[in-house]
């Protein structure tokens, strides 16, 4: 099997649904001869041409509102943010547009546009270049959200994201674009959005995480076995949530800790504490805790990214804490 | 023109009227919930636009393109149910009017928010251009609305890729409250088309000819791959900016100017002038869009309200279940 | 003491800081001759006059980020979203001009504005004149977000968001506008932005709300008087939380439900119920639960909106379910 | 002019291009962190405009105008803080570069969105011209930020209100790899001021007489209360977008085109016709810019690190403690 960085896959998985259906193109700033700012979509535009691979001025809310309008016409966009933070210019066209279009028209549309781009912080890109914008969207129904951690699952929810009849806004983390390397299938295979996936398993505490941090706590974990036997729960997809899989690791180990690059209050991480909290009462050991970033932006100084950002330490130490109560 | 399009055309702006006028009466005996908006002195610019277009040709209309609707071929039972927030409704009762297309006879249901349709009509074009169809998108806003960022990015976007797609402005001196010398500094808004490489044409929206002359020169372009064009119709709005407003913020005088150019008398003082028998086209015409227009408010009366659980279908192609 | 609605209330406060301080002003669609699409600044331009009291074109991103313009010279600008839905419209300028400009210029700047508008439900607006937008703001830092649910507190903290040094998001209830009436004090007085109330006293259940679902609770534990002795907690500010007020009734009662008619999933509710879970696990006599609009957009027809919305019924059922436990 | 104002103006260009000179050196021994951009070849762009500003004015610049932070008046010592993200810099290290302004010297800092300082560029000019007050505010931006809405609804406002701000385009051909003809349908963004019913300009950004004239007229007419210009700068970076950048979609040939038009020397050539002694100017004006570089990048680094918990500074004008 090939090895792939977590980047290559993403252009694997692009390059794949392009070349099996003529309907899947891909907007964006630079995506064309440039490949992208970070070289995601390399090799595209050679490939397919550049009425499929368009270079769009700096109009993310043209991106956006184009990408609909091409995808009620049948075809599938993928529709690149240069840096996702920039995903904020066209939230208009997401949480209006996009995210009500089949309900507005009674089930008679499809919006099957994929929105992506860089996001995460960890590599001191400052207030505007490391955002998680992902909790502005959860809770606009219509929309999925995915956040794939591995490489495997960046190409697998990728394609599944191109096929999906619904818009899909797909956050990759730009820490992880060349630092993540593994060996993928060479036959093709799709990663189910709504499906999160066990990576550790353990039975004193439970992990969820998605993201960045799916490698801190997997770090934790190894770092703690023997002395604490740790789940960890990588979501995968964020919205559908896998409750499933959530109720039956936070039932076996009694205690669950939510994780997440994102800031901690208002983080979608509150809303899978408060349900568990709520519906696993009776088969909690402890208080289900949570750790994120901390409540301020993204600052840009290396002393302050790294007191700001959750990591193995203190995800550690949460584990700890947890597994003591 | 032959005389039976002559009439025809006619005949859809009395549709549109009267159907607009029925609305606003249930409006008024309190049998429709939410904002209503009425496009009365604007009837030119809807009929001659989409008159103009093919069935595989797309429209976006706002709240005021009632005619939009009508002349693009939405059923007008359908359109009455919709109205009414019923299971007929294209949105099925989940939103009213506008915010429910008719994707079959190529109708965009819009959002509130006023010019982001303009985005996705430069998409559905791009689309035309790149698989080759004779087809295009006509985009309808109005003059308040080209203030917003997305009429700029959306006509910018048009402009590079020469796309056929046609931006009708229904410049009305008002959006809502406001007057033109405070939505923008110029008297064309169709002035803009420069800055994006494309043509503006200003015309009157009250006359039917000179709509359907702009709109032909308009398409021919489109259709020749030689990119969008601004169309800017300078209208009036009779009413106030929905039902409930008085309107107090312009004169009696203004309003009787731009009634003495109502698009529909002008339409029946040229037919006068060839000498068609009109009182008895009138007489028909009004006679056949109120039948429409009854049984349009029949078919909406006895059309079911949505149950409440529906508020949770048709949020996506699958349901996701209790993952939200 | 004169009586006034929710609706008057807002007028007299901005009315009265504006004669108060030069430096106040309102910026937005239709807020000058036409006193706002419900009046709500009505008089206004006849009183201060047009440069003061601007009507501006349908620009939503320009009218925010005009208003930091304005706000960084000292002024204190009003910013009105015609209908706090089109704040997506302007998302950009608030969450990363607004929000990050204090921060991102080291303390050297202040943004002293207020964006407000009509949201909430309840009156057949369908799905873009229905929106409860706070949650996409709730994890912004640099951010404050009030929503009174009286006359009292819509005076008072408009009042108070007008003085404030920070950017304020201010979410008046379009329901409420005529639908309350309430004697208020003729002397000025101010409600601080960070301090809850108490409207109901109990020891059962504690009920957390904000907005319009303030009077169903009120009305709920009217109700289950003498059967459930019910406390409502009234937010008013839902950023920053008063954790005290919180803290101190759901520490009494054991019991905590929290109400809102925004959305569930996502909701702030999510990250209230998840930090008393959390750090009240031990006083906790039951899970904390939740009430909130569905899981979809606000639909028009009214069946559907009645099905979706949070009521006094509803209310009731859940705390009586909460209190059975 | 006079010659010490010429030279004055030859120590701005000179000091720019060794800022930012250094600034890339320190990049490329890996002393830096975050993106760095580079607006070398543009210096007669920023010299020109803000050198016609006073110290009340308002300047906005973007990720190419370090230009405008020198000439505003910017410590050097605290711009490069800033770069380094110290706690000396504008922005304490909380981000580093053009998002900390200079609020003392009326230097805006931006947000990394293109074209969102035009709207906060025009509500301070309504504020000027509200209290009658007689300065200017001036926004910088590329002509690849030109298509976003942001630069739309702030120039339509603007243009309303015939407010005292200069929107200044710096047309260098590319946004990042994107060349012009997928950018917009026209030569000239400057044209789209006659849609906002106000003044455009085009002219060479390279030339500082050229820059500095079109700069005359547009602070005269804005002083005098007749409201906005866009003056479009046509110039060209030499550098890739950021140092990270090859800029493999460009030619040799129109890099050399562009050098052999480059500003500082086309300065030198003039000074050199008037007679001055310019190898000892050229000298003397190095030596100068030099030093101030070298002490800047000496104040930077003995400039301390922010700790982790000055991450929490800042929030709020008083800490809202718990509650968030
Ligand atoms: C983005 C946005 N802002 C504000 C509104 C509220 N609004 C609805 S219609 C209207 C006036 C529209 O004027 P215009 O575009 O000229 O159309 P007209 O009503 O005159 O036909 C306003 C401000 C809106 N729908 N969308
Ligand atoms: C809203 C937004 N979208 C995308 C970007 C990413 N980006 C940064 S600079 C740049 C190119 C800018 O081109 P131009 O405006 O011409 O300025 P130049 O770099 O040429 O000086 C892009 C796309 C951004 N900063 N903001
Ligand atoms: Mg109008
Ligand atoms: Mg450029």
């Amino acid at each position: 099997m090939p090895m792939v960085t977590y980047l290559q896959a993403i252009n694997q998985a692009m390059q794949e649904e392009m070349a099996r259906d003529e309907n899947v193109m891909l907007m964006g700033e630079d995506v064309g001869a440039m490949g992208g700012a970070f070289k995601v979509s390399e090799g595209l535009i050679e490939r397919f041409g550049k009425l499929r691979i368009v270079d769009t001025p700096i109009s993310e809310s043209l991106i956006i509102g184009a990408g609909v309008g091409l995808a009620v016409l049948g075809m599938r966009p993928i529709l690149e943010m240069q840096f996702i933070d920039f995903i904020a210019c066209g939230f208009d066209q997401i949480v209006n547009q996009a995210a009500t279009l089949r309900y507005r028209h009674g089930g008679q549309a499809s919006c099957p546009i994929v929105i992506r781009g860089p996001g995460g912080a960890g590599v001191h890109g400052g207030l505007y270049h490391s955002q998680n914008p992902e909790s502005w969207f959860f809770s606009v129904p219509g929309l999925k959200l995915v956040a794939p951690a591995t490489a495997y699952d960046a190409k697998g929810l990728m394609k599944s994201a191109i096929r999906d009849d619904d818009p899909v806004l797909y956050f990759e983390h730009k820490f992880l674009y060349r630092r993540i390397k593994e060996e993928i299938p060479d036959e093709e295979f799709l990663v189910p959005i709504g499906k999160a996936a066990l990576r550790s398993e353990g039975t004193d505490v439970t992990v969820i995480t998605y993201g960045a941090t799916v490698h801190s706590a997997v770090g934790a974990a190894r770092d703690l076995a023997g002395e604490i036997s740790v789940e960890v729960v990588d979501l995968r997809t964020l919205l559908p949530l896998d409750w499933g899989m959530i109720r039956a690791s936070v039932r076996k180990t009694g205690k669950a800790l939510i994780v997440h690059e994102a800031r901690l209050t208002g983080g979608i991480g509150a809303e899978i504490a408060a349900r568990i909290a709520e519906e696993l009462f009776e088969d909690l050991d402890g208080p289900v805790m949570r750790l994120g970033s901390r409540d301020t932006h993204n600052a840009f100084a290396a002393p302050m990214e790294a007191f700001i950002l959750p990591d193995k330490l203190k995800i550690t130490e949460a584990i700890r804490k947890l597994a003591r109560y | 023109m032959t005389e039976q399009k002559e009439r025809e055309l006619y005949f859809w702006m009395v549709l549109v009227r009267e159907f607009e006028a029925r609305v606003a009466a249930l409006d008024k005996q309190g049998k429709l919930a939410g904002g209503v908006y009425s496009g009365r002195g604007q009837e030119a610019a809807t009929v001659g636009v989409c008159h103009a277009l093919r069935p595989d040709d797309w429209v976006f209309p706002l709240h005021r393109d009632m005619g939009a609707y009508l002349v693009k071929g939405a059923d007008p039972n359908r359109l009455m149910a919709q109205i009414f927030g019923r299971r007929d409704g294209f949105s099925k009762g989940k939103d009213s009017y506008l915010h429910g297309g008719d994707l079959a006879h190529g109708i965009f249901g819009a959002t509130s928010m006023l010019a982001a349709t303009l985005p996705v009509a430069a998409g559905m074009a791009y689309k035309f251009r790149m698989k080759n169809e004779d087809r295009l998108a006509v985009a309808f806003f109005g003059e308040g609305a080209s203030s917003r960022g997305d009429a700029h990015e959306a006509m910018n976007f048009a402009g590079v890729h020469k796309l056929p797609v046609i931006f009708v402005c229904e410049n009305n001196f008002y959006a809502y409250s406001t007057p033109n010398e405070l939505q923008f500094a110029v008297e064309n808004v169709a002035d803009r088309a420069a800055g994006y490489g494309f043509k503006g044409e200003v015309a009157s929206g009250n006359d039917l000819h000179t709509v359907m002359n702009v709109m032909q020169k308009a398409t021919d372009r489109a259709r020749r791959g030689e990119g969008p064009t601004f169309i800017e119709l300078k209208t009036y709005r009779y009413h106030g900016h929905s039902e409930h407003d008085r309107a107090a913020y312009r004169t009696e005088e203004e309003l009787v100017t731009w009634e003495s150019r109502d698009p529909i008398e002008l339409w029946e003082h040229y037919m006068d002038k060839r000498k068609y028998d009109l009182p008895a086209i009138q007489a028909e015409t009004l006679a056949r869009a109120r039948k429409v227009v009854e049984d349009a408010v029949a078919f909406a009366e006895a059309s079911p309200e949505p149950t409440g659980p529906e508020a949770m279908d048709d949020l996506y192609a699958t349901p996701v279940g209790e993952g939200r």
